[in-house]
């Protein structure tokens, strides 16, 4: 199935990608387990791997990563929030 | 008439205007508990005596970056829930988002209702639950080059404070 | 530099012209925290439905009297004793005093930290206390005739939580 | 010894005094002999007994009924404070 993935502030820096149309095998089916499919792919995703406090957002909510995915989901990753 | 709205934008904003548009014609509010957050150029002084001036890495300036589509989602659901908790008659919230300067404001909250005890509740809850839910991030600007905001683990408690209290804080 | 100051007056305030006099050349200011009291029409409407219709004894004004020299003294104290309690950068509180129509302010406290935690904290104190210990009266102006504004119970309990956790809720 | 007396509000309403010099027999003492010693003067004082939790200040400070009153004292009487 085809997802989005986005990535923001320091992490979407070190990754050098602001977002990626992915093509997602089946065994791939919550946040974590996208989170390592992404790590597998190389070092340049290592990043994804060493990022402390990981958070992430299925469809523009904040999801844990036990969080499931469906066809056509926006999942993004970055660092905790500082707005405000 | 009740308003309740929240803007992300690049543009300052006025607090007066923000608040007395909050306030027109609603002769129920009593109270109106607002908050203002500004960037600031340092956290730390030179040394432990109590002289103005500020280190080296001091912050030169700050840029925003949000997520945008969740941002106003989270926002408004942050107010939303800040409606169920107490008696509200009318909300303003404002996220800045872009490169800032020292002093410029970054951030309003403003909640109007009968009573005070509402008011400052809510503002404050608004806050505590914009600062670890809202996706803004912020990046320093300093003489040493740029860094990114860490989070802070006092805005993590802040914010979980309102799940132990619940409702005890509403005292009126 | 750091303004701590206090007014009673029958004058109108501006609030931006404060919090910007109390903020200008600060750059260690991330917080202001601000408080304005308005009167308000009335406190309960005709019957349980949701209309705007308000009652018959509804207020039509105010008049607040107040014990100068005493005044001034209680709202230098409370402020005092919240610059003890918080990290504060600036206090600015105005109490207005005379005839006052409906929506009109009556009352500004303004905040100004380095966080957020202690500018809400000592905002929603120093309310607290001025409701209580500051020599202020309010009297109404219904269609029936004038009545002195009763003291509530819950502007008491509210002063009074700030003996019992004292310096626990300063989380930041 | 002399002192003044102020009163506010209500009270000063129902008295029809704003402020009173008075001179002070030795045996009042403190705030509360002063209300009991003023009520005792007479009917026209009935609302400084009747008034429902009186409040006092001695020299602008609020205070309580076992407060010490000295010469010369600015002592005020009013109901529970309403501002804000």
């Amino acid at each position: 199935m085809q997802i989005t993935v986005l990535f923001f502030a320091g992490l979407r820096e070190a990754l050098g990608h602001t977002a990626i149309r992915l093509e997602l095998p089946p065994h791939v089916g919550n946040v974590g387990a996208l989170r390592d499919y992404l790590i597998a792919q190389g070092p340049e995703w290592a990043a994804l791997g060493s990022a402390r406090n990981l958070r992430a957002a299925v469809n523009q909510q904040m999801a844990g990563f036990d969080a499931p995915i469906e066809a056509d989901d926006e999942i993004a990753f970055f660092p905790p929030v500082t707005g405000g | 008439m009740e308003t309740f709205s929240i803007d992300v934008r690049a543009a300052d904003f006025d607090p007066n205007a923000e608040i007395e548009a909050l306030t027109a014609h609603n002769l129920q509010i009593g109270a109106v508990a607002s908050f203002v957050g500004l960037v600031r150029a340092d956290t730390q002084k030179v040394g432990a005596d109590e002289t103005d001036s500020i280190r080296a890495d001091s912050v030169r300036g700050m840029s925003l970056e949000h997520y945008p589509g969740m941002t106003e989602k989270a926002l408004t659901a942050i107010v939303d829930e800040a409606r169920q908790r107490w008696e509200l008659l009318g909300v303003r919230v404002i996220h800045r988002i872009g490169p800032l300067r020292p002093g410029e404001r970054i951030v309003l909250v403003a909640v109007a209702s009968s009573h005070r005890g509402d008011a400052f509740a809510a503002c404050e809850f608004i806050m505590d639950y914009l600062k670890t839910r809202a996706p803004f991030w912020k990046k320093e600007a300093t003489a040493q080059g740029h860094r990114w905001v860490d989070a802070r683990e006092t805005d993590q408690s802040a914010a979980q404070r309102w799940n132990e209290s619940s409702k005890n804080s509403t005292s009126q």
